[in-house]
């Protein structure tokens, strides 16, 4: 089973198309497998994707400021379905208004997610970091 | 029949399915939202007032606000009006109404009020019913719009309508293409004739709603060509069902030279082809939506964003500005920074109030670019419709004739790219089957070849990249580092 | 003799006086200075800072800043250098200082040691003397200008240049008209050529230093003529010295056909004159000050005006642009405050980095109206000066033939009177003893009665006094209410 | 002895004319006789116009910062030199910084001035406020 694969969309309602393409392109060039999903994804398409293909992270967007909403139960229904060592990574503009990034990254954390990522975040930081997560140094 | 008005029998029936999907449906009676908007002031409409705008040479200012529980919304957009200065007032719709999820925005209310914030990205009107609608109409002194990236925004208009709003924005492309995934193009240009028939209907029986297609798309490096097509496109489809009071929209690339000259093309065009199409009872008025990509996360970054905005947009003569905010990076702006924006635009547009951009040769010549790249798809559109736009729409959209760059929607082709040119135009690098001339497409080539000569490297992906975030950190071009 | 270099013997008994105003004067030894310069880095070195710029086609930016302290002072300009991201930094001299009163200065460092905070409105470099200044300096990677409004800054020069700032800035005319009230202008002149001389004893040593006739004046709308002629004249008075590194300034009026053919202007005439008189061996750069009079107290407006201002600088090509802060109508900035105007700035600037203004003819026609303004007023001065510039310029000013609007100085004939025309651009109103053909006064007034007429009122007084001030409240033209 | 008159200013080594002139014509215009000394005035001049005219009050101008400093003492020396219920006004950006104008008020009271003006001041309000005070009204 290859983890160097990651399933990637933009979660609940949210039409919010240009990071996602950014992302997937990052994470080819960077030599991942990467199943895009595209916007508007349910927690059960990511899942669903994530089992068929063995991917060792899911990647969730939001940008919109429903994210609180969307991603709740995420990682419960991940385990559920037995993905149990999924890693879990969530970006964009998270909650609804600005907001300190520290307190959106401990209520993301708290939901389940092993990294929480600001709207500024350098890809490269993010590589740096799923090459450790995902163990392929 | 369906490229002309509806009939209003038609239109009768398919309304009442329309006003079962949510249980606030059921209050809305036509006559009765007819007499309600003829009870408010004409200082409150819209359309006479962005009519009187345009004829004094005003350039209006308006801001984009919405928030999930009434009492809240009305003191947002009170603030909007007497901080801020708001000359016409928004109210953005969350994006699970946008969606026709009653539901879930039934629970963000709920979740609203228990946490005491808002937990959603705008205001669910439809939830709210007429009753709470009105109280925000009757609570301001100004005309508000709905402003939201609805497919099918049936029910939303007609609650919306006749609770006393005066302009509805979106179209049946500009609001599934870049706010939708699985929407077919068929179905939203339907239910999108449905909200103009409506419109019609109001115009027809002496209220004038004001109508505005959605031109800035993905908001991310749109060649102007493109976004003026599908305004031209909606514009004639609106006309077809009885709009009158119509303003047709662009979202700033950030040149000036090209900015200025997409506004006068928009302007020009949309007269020629609405009057090509024999419409001539019709008012036709412009806004420019400040730069719709992505923002800076520092403050007075964004508010240099904002000021370039506001000044481009009124150098370009635009009836309307749509304004930004410096918390725009980061997420829905708290009031206070809503209104800081208007300012910003206001001081900007009044400095500029007696100034006039001499136009000379340099924008006629980009003027002339852009009405050709226009005039070749429209006519190619037109073929596809064997004559008839509407019918030319769903081809051109299938087979990337008209092809809108990052957009969501599986509709659309998704092949081409765009990309700045050395001076920071948006130019097109990889043109998919959009229609315009091999002449066309030669100068945008050489114009860009131009840049990656200029930067020692190819024309490559990589540079779409750099230009989409290049606004955000400062810079117009995406140069590499 | 006075109308060419400065004999190096009379410079230096002169010199032998100026050290000893006040007590760090002995500290000062001009080839100890001289090895000091030599000993710092070229990147920062002010005139090569700003030649390298002009060469690339880059504007530069650099803020207004300076505190009592020695350490404060140092803290604030590394903030403006780190996190406002300054290209050129400043040491704002402090108004006790200005006028000579190290006495004054002195307690006022003392009562800011006791109080904890600044209670000057500048950086006092005589009372810190060589030693201080040279932390300073030595605290910094970027190039340091003294920015100030003194009369006679001979001891001022001596210690700072001696400390490594290498660019000074201000003149004869542009530090005494607008900043002193009863010194004559024969005295500030001549103080101004010692500093002149002393910049070029470095010069004629191998380092270059940077010198900057401070453009704006009083700041209140300035016709562009005055300010040129000026420029022109002070150059050349300090070209004369040996001066060799020349930046000549302009305050934005806030028209943008105006101030772009204000620049255009001001570099093409600079060069004419400075070649007439025989110059070759300089190299002439300008800078375009943010608009420099009263300012909007909100902030989000003041971010605009900053905006605007950094707009029309890149566009106008200049290579130096001075930035305001947010709290400029309030009083000296906080270092953020300072900070965020430079952000600000450098977002629009760096937008508009690849973008060129089309100048087409109605840029032409003001531009060569600005040049017909400053040769009839200089063929004037040259003939009040029988054929020398310098022996020109107090007469001028006695008769008024250059004449500075709301200037303090007495020596200013001061019945110039400037007033905005129906597009923003700065007329004259009166124009005092002012030396112009009746045509060019014809064509003001008839852009004067244009708006007079639009406004329903006659040319009068209170439209003055409504345009100073008209930006602080918003507009650019003050309209009656 | 006609109180309506104004001595007006701008006191220290400040050069800012703009204002001064403003006021000038503004309260010229409003019927009073005006006694303009200009910019960078020192206090003695002021107290000295003060006397020979017989004015009612005195307007005092800072605008660059060190108005705190400037400032301090015109009192006293206008007591010390019998002139026991003139009026002083004082207006401008009084201290140096950004600074709420309550506390600069009340630090421009307690050094015993009459009335304390901010940059925004509307002089139409100023004009009443002399009324009353110097009860012309
Ligand atoms: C362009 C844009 C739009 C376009 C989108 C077109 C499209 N289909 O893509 C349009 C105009 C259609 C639009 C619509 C809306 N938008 Co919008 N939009 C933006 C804007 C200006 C730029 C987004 C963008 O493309 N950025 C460029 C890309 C490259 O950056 P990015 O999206 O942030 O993605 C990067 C990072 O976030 C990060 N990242 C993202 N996800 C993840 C995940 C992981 C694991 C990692 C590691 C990193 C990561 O990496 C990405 C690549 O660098 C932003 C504000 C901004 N950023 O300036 C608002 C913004 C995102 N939109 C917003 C909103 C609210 C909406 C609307 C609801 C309308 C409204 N109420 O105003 C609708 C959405 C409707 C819907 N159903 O989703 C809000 C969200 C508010 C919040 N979170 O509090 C924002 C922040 C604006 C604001 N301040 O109000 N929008
Ligand atoms: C133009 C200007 C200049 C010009 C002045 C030309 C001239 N000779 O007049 C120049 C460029 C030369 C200049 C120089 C300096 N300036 Co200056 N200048 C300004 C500016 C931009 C506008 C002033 C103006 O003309 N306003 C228009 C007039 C109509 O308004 P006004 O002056 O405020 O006066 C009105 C009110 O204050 C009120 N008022 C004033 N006095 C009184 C008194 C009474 C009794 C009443 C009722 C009302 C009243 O009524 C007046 C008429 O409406 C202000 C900032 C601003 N306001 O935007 C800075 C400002 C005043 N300057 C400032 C400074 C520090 C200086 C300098 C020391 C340089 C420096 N360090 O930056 C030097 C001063 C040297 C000296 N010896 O004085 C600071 C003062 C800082 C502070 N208080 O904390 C300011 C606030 C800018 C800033 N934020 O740093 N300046």
């Amino acid at each position: 089973m290859d983890r160097k694969q990651i399933v990637l969309g933009v979660i609940g309602f949210d039409c919010h198309s240009v990071g996602n393409r950014i992302l997937d392109y990052f994470f080819t060039e960077k030599g991942y497998k990467v199943h895009n999903l595209g916007v508007m994804v349910s927690q059960e398409e990511f899942i669903d994707a994530a089992q068929e293909t063995g991917a060792g992270v899911i990647m969730v967007s939001s940008l919109y400021g429903h994210g609180e909403i969307d991603c709740e139960g995420l990682r419960d229904k991940c385990i559920e379905r037995g993905l149990d060592d999924i890693l879990l990574y969530v970006g964009g503009n998270l909650v609804v208004g600005k907001t300190p990034f520290k307190s959106v990254e401990t209520k993301f954390l708290k939901m389940g997610y092993d990294r929480v990522f600001s709207p500024d975040t350098d890809l490269e930081v993010v590589n740096n970091l799923l090459i450790e997560d995902l163990k392929l140094g | 029949m369906k490229n002309t008005k509806q009939n209003f029998d038609e239109f009768m029936m398919e309304r009442s399915d329309v006003l079962k999907a949510w249980s606030t449906g059921k209050d809305v009676i036509l006559e009765e939202g007819l007499a309600y908007q003829k009870s408010l002031d004409d200082s409150r409409n819209f359309a006479s007032t962005m009519k009187a705008a345009s004829r004094r040479g005003d350039t209006l200012i308006q801001p984009r606000a919405g928030v999930a529980l009434i009492d809240e919304h009305i003191s947002l957009l009170k603030y909007l009006e007497n901080e801020g200065g708001a000359d016409l007032l928004p109210t953005t719709i969350d994006a699970y109404t946008r969606q026709n999820r009653y539901n879930e925005a039934q629970s963000g209310i709920e979740k609203s009020y228990s946490a005491g914030t808002s937990l959603l990205n705008g205001f669910p009107a439809v939830n709210h019913g007429i009753a709470g609608c009105r109280r925000v109409i009757e609570s301001l002194k100004k005309p508000v719009q709905v402003r939201h990236g609805t497919p099918d925004a049936r029910l939303l208009a007609e609650i919306s309508l006749a609770s006393g709003f005066t302009s509805f924005e979106g179209g049946g492309i500009s609001y599934n293409i870049p706010y939708a995934k699985k929407v077919p193009l068929e179905k939203s240009i339907e239910y999108w004739k449905y909200v103009d028939r409506l419109v019609g209907y109001y115009e027809d029986n002496g209220v004038s709603i004001n109508r505005e297609p959605f031109g800035p798309l993905t908001g991310t490096l749109v060649p102007p060509f493109i976004s003026i097509v599908i305004g031209i496109i909606e514009g004639i489809l609106a006309l077809r069902q009885g709009v009158k009071s119509i303003t047709l929209g662009y979202g700033q690339g950030g040149n000036l030279v090209q900015d200025v000259s997409a506004i006068i093309a928009l302007r020009e065009l949309a007269d020629e082809y609405f009057q090509s199409e024999g419409f001539t009872d019709y008012h036709l008025t412009t806004v420019f939506h400040q730069w719709m990509g992505g923002f800076p996360e520092n403050e007075a970054k964004a508010f240099s964003v904002i000021t370039w905005g506001a000044t481009v947009g009124r150098l370009a003569g635009a009836d309307k500005i749509i304004v930004k905010t410096p918390h725009e990076a980061m997420g829905i702006p708290t009031r206070e920074a809503n209104a800081q924006g208007l300012l910003a635009s206001r001081q900007a547009i009044s400095m500029l109030y007696e100034q006039k951009l001499p136009v000379g040769p340099t924008y006629r010549r980009e003027i002339d670019l852009i009405k050709s790249e226009v005039n070749s798809v429209m006519n190619r559109v037109l073929e596809l419709g064997a004559g008839d736009i509407d019918d030319g729409i769903v081809p051109a959209f299938k087979f990337g004739v008209i092809d809108v760059p990052f957009a969501p929607a599986v509709c659309n082709y998704g092949k081409l790219l765009p990309m700045r040119d050395n001076e920071g135009f948006i130019r097109v690098y990889n043109w998919g089957n959009t229609h315009v001339s091999e002449e066309i497409k030669e100068l945008h080539r050489a114009k860009l070849e131009l840049r990656a000569h200029s930067e020692g490297r190819n024309v490559c992906f990589q540079m779409v990249t750099d230009d989409i975030y290049a606004i955000s950190k400062g810079k117009l071009v995406g140069r590499p580092r």
